[in-house]
């Protein structure tokens, strides 16, 4: 019973941590930002899963129903859904903008080409 | 939706993870409806299988779309995320069962919004009731980091003059 | 009338500025719209920080909604010791930012600049001043995704990817406040900080408590760099432009440091993770092994704006030391060094600064002789330096007097004798720097002589003044530090 | 897709639909699922339609990038601005019950001109990015 009752939260942590494995596994940036909205998406449901109750309705108030899931989790997640994009656009932004300094967008490469700039700076001077 | 997922780790093309990510923003918006939260589905759907993907795929066009190669040291990774599954799982464990009216979030604070918000505000859908008013600071600061968002995409990608 | 809302204009100021800036489009207008912002919030944090000490903690309910349902801003003798300290830095960097984004930015970006310094500015404030844990969250995204922008923004291209990095391991951090925060709300129903603390002690404990501790724990530990997770701090400093480092050292890590104070003393509360739970152990632990290694790797550093970025991983270490002892001492001390680290910091890279703005860059090559040539910064910055080793007479000295006094109150001596040791790890650091500057002949890299430009000098000089100043008047440092822990350890403030 | 007749058409027909539906969700936000922000997308998203069937010129032409800036910016302030409206008449920040003559009445009027904000915002920023992704790639920026 107890394993049925928290079977929404097995779900969501299963795709936090697949989220969260992109991120620190891949290499390729855009790759990594797919994962981190991933991460952050799966939040969602923690939060709302538990404001369900079973013969519930939305919190729209109306004639005729007396039970409603809890609208708080759902304010809280719009402001999150909001924050997840932004974060999105800004690290695309930042990826376009790395992807015409180096011509990469594979982490390891850029880190390369910034090592060999690196050497080349200090046998400059 | 997990297997969704499972894919998007997997599959290395990255056009194929956006469309992927699009359709596991879909599955999450109609599991967010089943769950009665047709707000936030409604803006799942929209911002998460449409703007993202737009933004994706506009980035992906800029940057080109294939994943260089396979990982190279899964298992440091591998390790943060089982920790974190165990975390995650010690703590809900304790969290109240699945559609419990007597759990702590639904007999504190929130039912002043059922039972109020029409009173107060005078507005039935109590989700933009608390969105707008209750907690409305919060949703100034959301479309404050709206605005740093665009205005940071502004600052970052504004093209220089050459000297 | 208007002192009344001093709580909420703190913050909306600088928010209202950001818009502003950006409709204006000219560097100019915009700049002094931000000095007036940063200027206002700085006697708003001084007032209400007068009014905290005179009356006790001062509640404002945002849109007259009753806490827990609405939104509640807080200001108490912690919250209102940081705001001081975030607003104060912000007016002095915004100063110095006149000449030195000028110089260090393309023409067309300079007032989006000052757009994103706003709202970094707001943002900080609002995490501090806020009574809310949600709200501090999306405060908390304001400044991070406005600190992404403006370390982006540095000239060289390794900025964007310091950028990248942090905004990564930033958004892993939030997130996991984020959960950190929902299971608190799962087990409580309520996200006002003070009504979770009324709350929490009946179900302390439980798993979903414990687990939410060890989630903000981590969420926050990235964001103020707590060692190992301070990865991204060296490169986002060395490569930001010099204002956006000398103001994140000075602030953005130190709120962080305050979310954690926040979290562990009035939301969880002190019986829960000092007694209960082995947090000051694990805290200890890292912070020595921070403060060890950060110095050791600071002395081996070819870049003086990443040297001293490690030297601040170091000096994190000193601040969550103190907290690790939960003791009075130990927490008058973290909470002193988190100001005079911040302005010591922000005095140091303010002058690197003005170096930066004569040198193009600040390798230790390009310093050799700055004695002769900069005679003013350099004397600045050994100052400075005496600060951030804690020699007596200075700002640094009163925190580290504090820290020992803890150590030694607790019985730990070798903790006392390790505090002492590790300073001179950072008169070795700061030595390099006189040994470049005055001992070594100019080399190829020296510029002319001739001084930073007055304004940027001046604002520098303000802080200099201000570490020395705060090493003999502790009126107000150390008695709001004081006052502070008196109150996160339960006590009347 | 420029020269694709029956697109253009369709294009041009579900434009003040799209735009009408944004409307909708915007005023029906009290009532049904919606508000400000998925208005704002919804906005955003005719337009980008728009100039993905008619090319990006045209787009800057029908809505051009000082417009969406401005846009960006106003909405906050509109925001923040009803916010202090409240101060000015004598509640409280974001305090909405002294904005009409009877509470509720001024609750109404404050969640109206939130909403409004938030979308101009969000649809400003929207379109705005957009725009800077795709003339990247073409170089056709300001």
């Amino acid at each position: 019973m107890i394993a049925l009752g928290h079977y929404s939260y097995w779900v969501t942590v299963l795709l936090m941590v697949a989220g969260l494995y992109i991120v620190i596994a891949r290499g390729n940036l855009v790759k990594k930002l797919i994962g981190l909205s991933i991460f952050q998406t799966s939040v969602y449901l923690l939060y709302i899963a538990p404001g369900k109750l079973i013969g519930g309705t939305a919190p729209i108030l109306a004639e005729g129903y007396r039970v409603y899931s809890n609208p708080l989790p759902h304010v809280l997640i719009l402001t999150a859904i909001v924050v997840g994009v932004a974060t999105l656009a800004l690290g695309l932004a930042i990826v376009v903008r790395i992807r015409e300094a180096y011509g990469s967008i594979e982490e390891d490469e850029v880190l390369k080409a910034d090592r060999a700039a690196g050497k080349d700076a200090a046998d400059g001077v | 939706m997990v297997g969704v997922t499972l894919a998007i780790v997997v599959q290395r093309n990255l056009f194929a993870v956006v469309v992927l990510a699009g359709v596991y923003s879909f599955l999450m918006a109609t599991v967010l409806v089943a769950l009665d939260a047709v707000d936030v589905a409604m803006t799942e759907a929209s911002v998460g299988a449409g703007i993202s993907t737009v933004l994706l795929l506009g980035a992906l066009y800029l940057c080109g779309g294939e994943e260089a190669k396979p990982l190279s040291r899964p298992w440091l990774p591998l390790a943060v995320t089982l920790v974190v599954v165990g975390a995650l799982v010690y703590g809900t464990l304790g969290l109240p069962v699945f559609s419990d009216p007597q759990a702590p979030m639904h007999v504190h604070v929130a039912p002043r919004y059922l039972q109020q918000a029409l009173a107060e505000t005078g507005v039935p859908n109590v989700v933009t009731a608390v969105l707008a008013s209750y907690r409305g600071y919060d949703t100034l600061g959301e479309t404050a980091v709206v605005f740093t968002a665009g205005a940071g995409v502004i600052a970052l990608l504004r093209r220089r003059k050459r000297k | 009338m208007i002192f009344e809302h001093l709580p909420a204009l703190e913050v909306a100021v600088p928010l209202v500025a950001a818009p502003v800036t950006l409709l204006l489009r000219r560097a100019a207008a915009a700049w002094a719209v931000t000095v007036a912002a940063c200027v206002f919030s700085f006697v708003a944090a001084l007032l209400l920080a007068a009014a905290v000490a005179a009356q006790g903690p001062i509640s404002y309910a945002l849109g007259s909604w009753p806490p827990p349902w609405g939104i509640e801003y807080r200001v108490d003798a912690l919250s209102a010791f940081v705001l001081v300290l975030v607003s104060g830095m912000a007016t002095a960097v915004a100063l110095f930012a006149w000449r030195s984004a000028a110089a260090e930015l393309p023409r067309e970006q300079l007032y989006l600049f000052y757009t994103m310094y706003c709202l970094c500015v707001a943002g900080l404030l609002g995490m501090t001043i806020t009574g809310d844990a949600f709200n501090l969250f999306v405060f908390m995204e304001i400044a991070s995704l406005s600190s992404y922008v403006l370390i982006a923004l540095g000239r060289d291209r390794r900025a964007l990817l310091a950028s990248y990095q942090y905004l990564i391991l930033g958004t892993i951090g939030a997130t996991f406040y984020v959960i950190g925060v929902g299971m608190l709300y799962l087990a409580t129903g309520t996200l006002n900080i003070a009504d979770l603390a009324a709350r929490l002690p009946q179900v302390a404990d439980t798993r979903p408590v414990l687990a939410a501790l060890a989630f903000v724990t981590v969420g926050v530990s990235l964001k103020l760099a707590l060692f190992p997770l301070h990865l991204w701090l060296p490169n986002a400093y060395a490569y930001a432009p010099s204002a956006v480092t000398a103001f994140l050292a000075a602030t953005a890590t130190k709120v962080s440091v305050y979310v954690l104070l926040r979290f562990y003393f009035t939301v969880f509360g002190a019986r829960l993770v000092v007694e209960e739970l082995p947090v000051e152990e694990v805290l200890l632990v890292l912070s020595l092994v921070a403060i060890a290694t950060a110095s050791l790797v600071a002395l081996w550093q070819a870049d003086l704006k990443r040297l001293f970025a490690y030297s601040s991983v170091a000096q994190i270490g000193y601040i969550t030391l103190g907290i690790s002892m939960a003791s009075h001492a130990g927490l008058t001390a973290a909470v002193a060094h988190l100001f005079n680290h911040g302005i010591t910091k922000g005095a140091i890279f303010l002058l690197l600064g003005g170096v930066a703005l004569r040198t193009g860059r600040v390798g230790f090559d390009r310093v050799r002789g700055l004695g002769q040539a900069m005679p003013l910064t350099s004397l600045g910055i050994v100052i400075a330096g005496l600060s951030l080793i804690g020699i007596p007479g200075t700002a640094g000295f009163i925190s580290k007097w504090y820290l020992v006094l803890g150590a030694i109150e607790a019985g730990r001596w070798w903790l006392a004798a390790f505090i002492v040791a590790t300073s001179l790890i950072a008169v070795a650091y700061v030595w390099r720097f006189v040994e470049a500057a005055y001992l070594a002949p100019a080399g190829a890299g020296t510029p002319e002589r001739g001084e930073a430009p007055r304004p940027m000098l001046v604002t520098a000089w303000i802080l200099v003044g201000a570490c020395i100043w705060f090493g003999f008047d502790t009126s107000f440092s150390a008695e709001g530090a004081r006052r502070a822990a008196t109150l996160m350890l339960g006590g009347a403030p | 897709m420029k020269s694709n007749v029956i697109l253009r058409v369709i294009a041009k027909m579900l434009m003040p639909f799209m735009l009408l539906f944004a409307l909708y969700v915007q005023f029906h936000g009290d009532f049904g699922p919606g508000g400000g922000f998925q208005a704002g997308v919804i906005g955003a998203a005719a337009i980008i339609f728009y100039a993905l069937i008619f090319g990006l010129p045209a787009a800057r032409r029908l809505v051009p990038d000082r417009v969406v800036e401005a846009m960006v910016g106003a909405g906050v302030l509109l925001y923040a601005g009803v916010g202090f409206a409240g101060i000015a008449l004598g509640g409280n920040y974001l305090d909405y019950f002294v904005l009409g003559h009877d509470p509720v009445h001024g609750q109404h009027r404050g969640i109206f001109w939130v909403e409004a904000g938030v979308a101009i915002t969000v649809s400003g920023v929207m379109l705005k990015i957009f725009y800077m992704f795709a003339s990247r790639g073409h170089g056709l920026d300001e």
